[in-house]
């Protein structure tokens, strides 16, 4: 239990710079999920808060202590591996009691801990099997249960849920929150999943090429994205965004597709963005966007519309396809209040008016 | 097989304008090189005879040769054998018998041959091969140290312990012995067995190893290895004696005779020590006796060839040449050649070869010679590692060579 | 199916003819009393060989020296080798170098080494004893109650380099998450040798020593080079015995019927070995 | 930051450094040997002498190249066949479980058995098949040790090869052998190229065989290098310039191979 | 271009039976989605009909022919494998023109015609590099390429997509789709995961336990599952099943929760299923269920409900979230038309009324 902190700390590998100068704070008991795309320095953030990398400049603090030169197993943190690391030749109990043991506890005492800790984890029949021989998700909950049988001051998460599929993810991350909940220890999650990183944070850090883009929470960060790249990272199906000027009361790009904008201020050259869900179709022979094709979600569907030269994706009720269909003219609308602004230049969001 | 090589004229002179070509293995010595040099001048009288020699060390050379038997067609025209194996190559009908040849040869002198050499080609009577070199063990020392010692040469065993013990100081030892297990350690040792009156067979060709003479000449090893050979030598064979005695570490060694011409090269390993070496046969007068003979493989393809180069070879003439260039003695005329006397190793050293090829009797004798002096060497190793007492080592040697003669 | 058969068999044919045929008429001469120097065709004696050879206490005696030998020659390399390779796996600076450096003894043709440490050792024309004497130390490399262990330093030094080799790779291919996993749990560096390292690296390890056990069996260069089986009988191995057995007293079939004892042992061996790496693969 | 001194990386060094001697230091001394003069060969302190190239000429005379250049022959063509049996064979065994699980320990016991045993029916093959003046014989009895080791080899290495690739390229209209040969095969090849440097040192280093097997007069390496192991002393000088010979091109090209060599083996070939 | 045919196809290994008598029909020019949890017998029916399992029992047709005995490369099918199996040597253009090596074209041609593949799929500028320094995606087209440029008779697809990450599964989804409409083979697409199986068949098969369960398009699946399993697999997130009894206009399980099921007949004991977008919440104190956990997914939110014993979810609109919080009790309803009712015994369907 211990707030956690990087001041300006730095990555270098060679001359590459690999985290640039990221300052966050982790409040004590906080869940917060580093989320970006794939190779902007996440795990590598993860890895130097750890001990396994050493810190190329700056300081990480755990609990108010500067940790920078010590080793991982005198920093009190637990982590959970993207491929769960179990030590493939120890049983299930052997690997939950392996940090006690670790640390010298007496052989009878770690195992009873472990017991109880696989208990809860519902693993309590599985103890004596190898890892090879559990399904991605109970292999998943071995790790948790090294995580948390030494109850460390920190929780650290390398994208845990990646090698499970779809179903189980939902699953299972609902499972890790509880856990992180009930225990309140100060959880660092990684991953690359917008959408777990919106489901499951307190707090979230949107990490791009090394730097934080945004920090919020995530509901604040999807309604108000701070740059494009934010604002099309996160949320799915992602944001449309599109080019052009604002005037009266429309947004026309140069390839000639129109949306209508109540109540945005005219502007020369603006990027825009509209969240599927908030752009309207309505069927309309003169609309200036054909539909190019739906997939169904179930009760919803995603509508892929031509628009000009941009590809635009709307999400409508399934109900609405009975009038949308493959080929279909549609006009567009944004959703009152729903539209996102950005600097041509910066991709920045504009201050709204 | 036998069956399919050609049969042998028996003749022992060879027409001149004989053809063919003679393959001969050799071992890798300096003796060998002497006989290739030759070579030429054999073609000057043979010329229609191609020599081809292939030269291999002692034990590549011996497994080659013995698998070389396994063929069925003739691998070498003529082949020299190491005495313990002249009686089983005989009986397993490997070598051609050379009794008609040798005594029909013109000029040949067959009785000049020292008698001890002879008598190693002769199995039953018959004789198998003619003698290619001795290498007949003696007392090789340092005449600088005997002289700055004040000691005489020893005439007894008791004799040889006491002046190695009394040459040994802190930075030399008296004597570099050659303890290695098997084949070196009993040719070593029976030179002592001779020295203290032992032998190894009697007169009816049974071992006499569990004897007094064997036990006085075992306990007189041990001692001077113990106390005037180099320390931790146990597996010491010829090369390490030779040159802790060329390099002056050791003052004395019994070894082969020829060494001395070796030691005495001021080229050589002696270096500056060239010159201060000398001969002696053992104490008492009788040494081991090595030998080695040319033989025919009874499937010879040039068998007559094979016998052309032979006599030529050995014949009186050719081995003055020979051992002028150094080859060892086998001809007792050859050593008192007044050519050899000049522009060879000089007349002492001569005299010491007379005397100690006037009396020396090999390792073995009959068949199985090579594993009983394995078998020997075997003992004698144990008794020198204190692994047995020299009486139990003894038994022993006596129990395995009494079974391999069965 | 057809294609397996049909890649198997150029494999099948050669060992067939390589390695099966050579087995067969060896197995067949140690039911006869061939030797090297009768041409005939040998009598059959059954099985009088084998009672011959087992009841021979220089067999016994050279199994137990052999059995000495592969032991201390493998537990060294093995020891070494892992820490050389553990250190060799950490090393940054001039790291192709020292590898192929390091590598170096294997491809010298054993004969050589032997007689070249015959020399090094030599007590009083060697650099090694004279290197120890100068601190005062003598050492009988050769004596009776050493030269069995001096002649494992040999294969020691020859062949560490081939275990330093394959657990290099053992080690390499070790997944490193299990690694950071135990630095993060708190284990020492110890611990996490001992309980992570070392049990992932047991299959490699058993497959090293087993190759190298199969290899250091064959020990005749260096005996025959230094020692001759000496002194007594104490460096008499088995295949020195089977050489002197064979081809100096011409004794092929003894010498085949020793070969046979030795492979039915080793095979025996390997049997058990491979069952229990089954066994330990099943868990 | 400040980084105290390690024990544990001390010890590693020192570590290395005494195996890096370890190994060298007798290395150097051969090398030393093999340019003294037989009376400074006595003498194993002297380290500063003016050296002389006396046994270096004598071996080359005694035609140490040509003996080298025969090992070479006779273990590449060993090699060869060896890899391309070795290599189907191994994959067969590897993806078609051909001979099951016992075949893949079984290859190796047959290594155990003495040379001296071995030899005399490959002599007797030689002689029955009229082959004893050719390199065949020596060629089969190196295939009987290396054949199997590379094959052995060579199984875990094809283990690391998906089995998808060679579906793919069934599915993609080859036969079973072109998948084989034309995209499995390619995906093996650094522990081809391990396999086979290790089954070369093993024909290179064979004496025994060898000698017997090969054809008179022409002495493989290894014979060659014990031949200065006379009854009448150990020509150490020429003997130590063999030796040089023989290892410095083969450290040379480990030198370049040894990464590859790791890199090839921990892909698999010590699994099982 | 031809139909396909599983004419009562089993598949053995030694005693068990992984694929069970499964007759399936794959039209001409559709792509039909097999699909099912994992171990299910998927991947092996995909296999017997390429030739790369042997067929232990009934018969597969291509175009009329009895395929049984014959080659993989006598079939005239290309696959495209879930880990794309590139030749890892090969250049991406190699690749691509590999296949048509076997059919002994000339080199250039068949480099030639891979570079117009290549360019097709967006992968123009990236032909001379190796597979490896590609990214998942990229790869995933070349896999692609390398099916396409022989125009087999069928395409056959392992879960080609579950290597990549979410954003960009849904993307490449899009493209293949396009692709097999264009050139109008007949595919067969094998998926563990239902959604993909709904947004990209014409037709889909779902399977469980080597059998076939349903077929039919995904909408009149997702609509009328006709078993429990079904209607679990099915839809995301997943359907809530809960067992009990209906009387007057309410569904009460043994636990006391009440679901209000309109119009529904009484029945004593049924397995009642209802989708989440489909099960109504009022906040109301007398409620028999509790907020148990909000999942924020942007617009709509999961939100998990305690309703007795069971655990339900249901999805809401996120501007509901402000009077649902966790620990509001709520009451619940099913929207009308969308109960889902099951046999307790055999988990089937029960007839509408
Ligand atoms: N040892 C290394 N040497 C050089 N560069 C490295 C090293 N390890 C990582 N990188 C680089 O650092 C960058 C950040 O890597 P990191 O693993 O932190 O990414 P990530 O955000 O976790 O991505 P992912 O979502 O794919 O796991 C990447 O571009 C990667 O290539
Ligand atoms: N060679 C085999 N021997 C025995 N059983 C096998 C073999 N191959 C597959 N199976 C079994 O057959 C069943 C079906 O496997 P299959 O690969 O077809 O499943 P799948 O539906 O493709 O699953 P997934 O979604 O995990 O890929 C599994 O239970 C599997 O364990
Ligand atoms: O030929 P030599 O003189 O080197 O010695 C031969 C051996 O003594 C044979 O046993
Ligand atoms: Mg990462
Ligand atoms: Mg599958």
């Amino acid at each position: 239990m211990a707030e956690v902190r990087f001041n300006k700390v730095r990555k270098e590998y060679g001359s590459t710079v690999i985290v640039d100068d990221v300052d966050i704070v982790f409040p004590d008991g906080s869940l917060t999920v580093l989320v970006g795309p794939s190779g902007c320095g996440k795990s590598t953030s993860l890895r130097m808060l750890a001990g396994l990398e050493e810190i190329s400049g700056g300081e990480i603090l755990i609990g108010g202590r500067v940790v920078n030169g010590l080793e991982p197993k005198d920093r009190d943190v637990a982590m959970v591996f993207q491929n769960y690391a179990l030590y493939p030749h120890l049983s299930v109990l052997e690997n939950i009691a392996f940090p006690l043991r670790a640390t010298k506890s007496r052989r009878a005492d770690a195992l009873r801990r472990a017991q109880e800790v696989a208990d809860s984890l519902g693993l309590g029949a599985l103890t004596s099997r190898k890892p090879k021989d559990l399904s991605g998700g109970q292999q998943q909950r071995v790790a948790i249960g090294r995580a948390i049988i030494r109850q460390p001051a920190v929780f650290l998460f390398d994208e845990p849920l990646s090698n499970l599929d779809a179903k189980l993810r939902v699953e299972t991350r609902f499972e890790l929150m509880q856990i992180q909940r009930r225990l309140g220890i100060t959880a660092v999650y990684v991953t690359h999943d917008q959408e777990e990183a919106m489901t499951m944070s307190d707090r979230m850090v949107v990490m791009r090429d090394g730097r934080v883009a945004q920090t919020g929470r995530p509901d604040e960060i999807y309604a108000r994205p701070n740059s494009v790249f934010v604002a099309t990272f996160v949320g799915s199906p992602k944001m449309n965004i599109v080019r052009g000027a604002i005037s009266d009361g429309a947004f026309i790009s140069p390839t000639g597709s129109r949306l209508a904008v109540a109540q945005a201020p005219a502007r020369d050259a603006v990027v825009l963005g509209v969240r599927p869900d908030d752009l309207l179709l309505t069927a309309n022979s003169g609309g200036t966007a054909r539909v190019a094709l739906i997939e169904l979600l179930g009760p919803r569907a995603i509508v892929h519309l031509d628009a000009g030269e941009d590809r635009l994706t709307s999400v409508v009720e399934a109900d609405r396809l009975s009038e949308l269909t493959v080929g279909t003219s549609v006009a567009l609308a944004v959703r009152p209040g729903a539209l996102h602004l950005f600097d041509p230049q910066t991709e920045h969001r504009l201050p709204e008016v | 097989g036998g069956t399919d090589a050609p049969a042998s004229s028996g003749l022992g002179d060879i027409p001149t304008d004989t053809e063919g070509t003679v393959r001969i293995l050799m071992e890798s010595v300096p003796d060998t090189d002497i006989v290739i040099d030759l070579v030429a001048s054999f073609n000057e009288t043979y010329p229609g005879i191609e020599v081809e020699i292939e030269t291999l060390a002692f034990d590549q050379m011996r497994d080659k040769l013995i698998a070389s038997f396994q063929s069925s067609e003739p691998a070498y025209d003529l082949i020299v054998v190491d005495n313990p194996w002249m009686d089983d190559f005989v009986d397993a009908g490997f070598l051609e018998p050379l009794d008609a040849r040798i005594d029909s040869t013109t000029d040949y002198q067959a009785e000049d041959f020292f008698q001890p050499l002879v008598d190693i080609t002769e199995v039953d009577g018959v004789r198998y091969g003619v003698p290619f070199y001795n290498y007949a063990l003696g007392y090789l020392y340092r005449t600088d140290l005997y002289e700055e010692a004040g000691l005489e040469l020893p005439s007894t065993l008791d004799e040889l312990v006491a002046n190695v013990q009394q040459l040994t100081t802190s930075d030399r030892t008296g004597i570099a012995m050659q303890p290695q297990r098997g084949y070196k350690i009993f040719e070593e040792w029976a030179n002592w067995l001779f020295a203290a009156g032992g032998s190894i067979y009697d007169e009816e060709g049974n071992p006499t190893l569990d004897t007094p003479e064997a036990a006085a000449a075992l306990d007189a090893y041990i001692e001077a290895f113990t106390t005037a050979a180099p320390a931790n030598s146990s597996n010491w064979a010829f090369d390490e004696a030779f040159r802790s005695v060329s390099s002056g570490q050791s003052a004395s060694m019994i070894s082969y005779n020829w060494n001395l011409p070796g030691l005495n090269n001021p080229e050589g390993a002696s270096g500056d020590l060239a010159g201060s070496f000398a001969l002696a046969p053992m104490p008492g007068g009788k040494q081991v006796l090595g030998s080695w003979s040319w033989a025919i493989p009874a499937n010879s393809a040039a068998s007559d060839a094979a016998w052309a180069f032979v006599a030529w070879i050995t014949s009186p003439a050719v081995d003055v040449e020979r051992v002028v260039a150094g080859g060892a003695a086998i001809r007792e005329s050859t050593l008192s050649n007044p050519t050899v006397l000049e522009s060879g190793y000089g007349e002492d050293y001569y005299a010491a070869i007379i005397a100690i090829l006037s009396d020396a009797a090999p390792l073995s004798q009959g068949l199985g010679g090579e594993e009983m002096i394995q078998a020997v060497g075997t003992e004698l190793s144990e008794a020198v590692a204190g692994t047995k007492t020299v009486e139990q080592a003894l038994a022993d040697a006596q129990a395995a060579v009494e079974r391999i003669q069965r | 199916m057809t294609f397996r058969w049909a890649m198997l068999a150029p494999v099948l044919t050669i060992t067939g003819v390589a390695v099966g045929f050579p087995l067969g008429y060896a197995l067949y001469l140690s039911l006869t009393d061939y030797r090297l120097t009768s041409r005939g065709a040998p009598d059959f004696v059954g099985l009088d060989n084998y009672f011959f050879v087992l009841t021979d206490p220089r067999m016994w005696n050279a199994f137990s020296n052999t059995a000495i030998y592969v032991i201390v020659a493998v537990a060294l390399q093995t020891v070494l080798g892992l820490a050389i390779a553990l250190a060799l796996q950490k090393q940054k600076w001039a790291r192709d170098l020292t590898r192929a450096m390091l590598l170096a003894p294997m491809f010298i043709t054993p004969i050589a080494v032997g007689l070249t440490f015959r020399f090094l050792l030599n007590d009083q024309l060697g650099a090694i004893p004279a290197a120890l004497r100068t601190i005062g130390i003598s050492y009988d490399f050769f004596g009776p109650s050493n030269a069995l262990v001096t002649l494992a330093f040999i294969d020691v030094w020859q062949w560490t380099p081939f275990m330093v080799l394959l657990l290099l790779a053992g080690l390499e291919s070790i997944p490193r998450q299990p690694l950071e996993a135990a630095r993060v749990d708190g284990a020492s560096a110890w611990y996490t040798f001992r309980r992570v390292v070392l049990p992932l690296l047991t299959p490699v390890l058993t497959v090293a020593i087993l190759l190298r056990s199969l290899d250091a069996l064959k020990v005749f260069e260096y005996v025959y080079a230094t020692t001759r089986g000496g002194p007594g009988t104490a460096t008499e191995t088995i295949q020195y015995f089977t050489y002197q057995t064979g081809i100096q007293f011409f004794r092929l079939g003894e010498a085949s019927a020793v070969a046979f004892v030795l492979l039915a042992i080793v095979m025996t061996l390997i049997v058990i070995l491979f069952r229990r790496l089954q066994r330990s693969a099943a868990r | 930051m400040t980084r105290t001194v390690n024990p544990w990386s001390v010890a590693r060094a020192l570590l290395l450094w005494v195996a890096a001697l370890t190994v060298t230091l007798p290395l150097l001394w051969v090398a030393l040997a093999s340019v003294k003069s037989p009376a400074q060969l006595n003498d194993p302190g002297l380290v500063l002498f003016v050296p002389n190239l006396d046994n270096w000429a004598r071996v080359f005379e005694a035609g140490i190249l040509e003996a080298a250049g025969r090992s070479a022959m006779v273990a590449a063509v060993t090699v060869a066949i060896s890899v391309v049996a070795g290599s189907m064979g191994a994959y067969a065994i590897s993806a078609y479980k051909a001979g099951g699980a016992a075949t893949r320990f079984g290859i190796l016991a047959a290594q155990v058995l003495p040379p001296a045993v071995l030899v005399f029916p490959f002599l007797t093959m030689a002689y029955a098949l009229r082959l004893d003046s050719t390199y065949i014989p020596v060629i089969f009895a190196h295939l009987s040790f290396v054949l199997p080791v590379i094959t052995w080899f060579l199984i875990g290495f094809f283990d690391a090869v998906p089995r998808s690739l060679e579906e793919q390229a069934r599915v993609d209209g080859f036969s079973r052998f072109a998948a084989f040969r034309l995209v499995v095969l390619p995906q093996v090849l650094p522990g081809i190229g391990a396999a086979a440097i290790f089954g070369f040192t093993l024909s290179w280093n064979d004496m025994f065989y060898g000698l017997i097997l090969a054809p008179t007069q022409e002495t493989i390496l290894p014979v060659a290098i014990a031949a200065f192991n006379t009854f009448r002393g150990v020509e150490l000088g020429a003997m130590s310039a063999a030796i040089i010979i023989a290892v410095v091109p083969v450290v040379i090209a480990s030198f370049f191979i040894q990464r590859r060599l790791v890199q090839g083996i921990s892909g698999g070939a010590v699994k099982f």
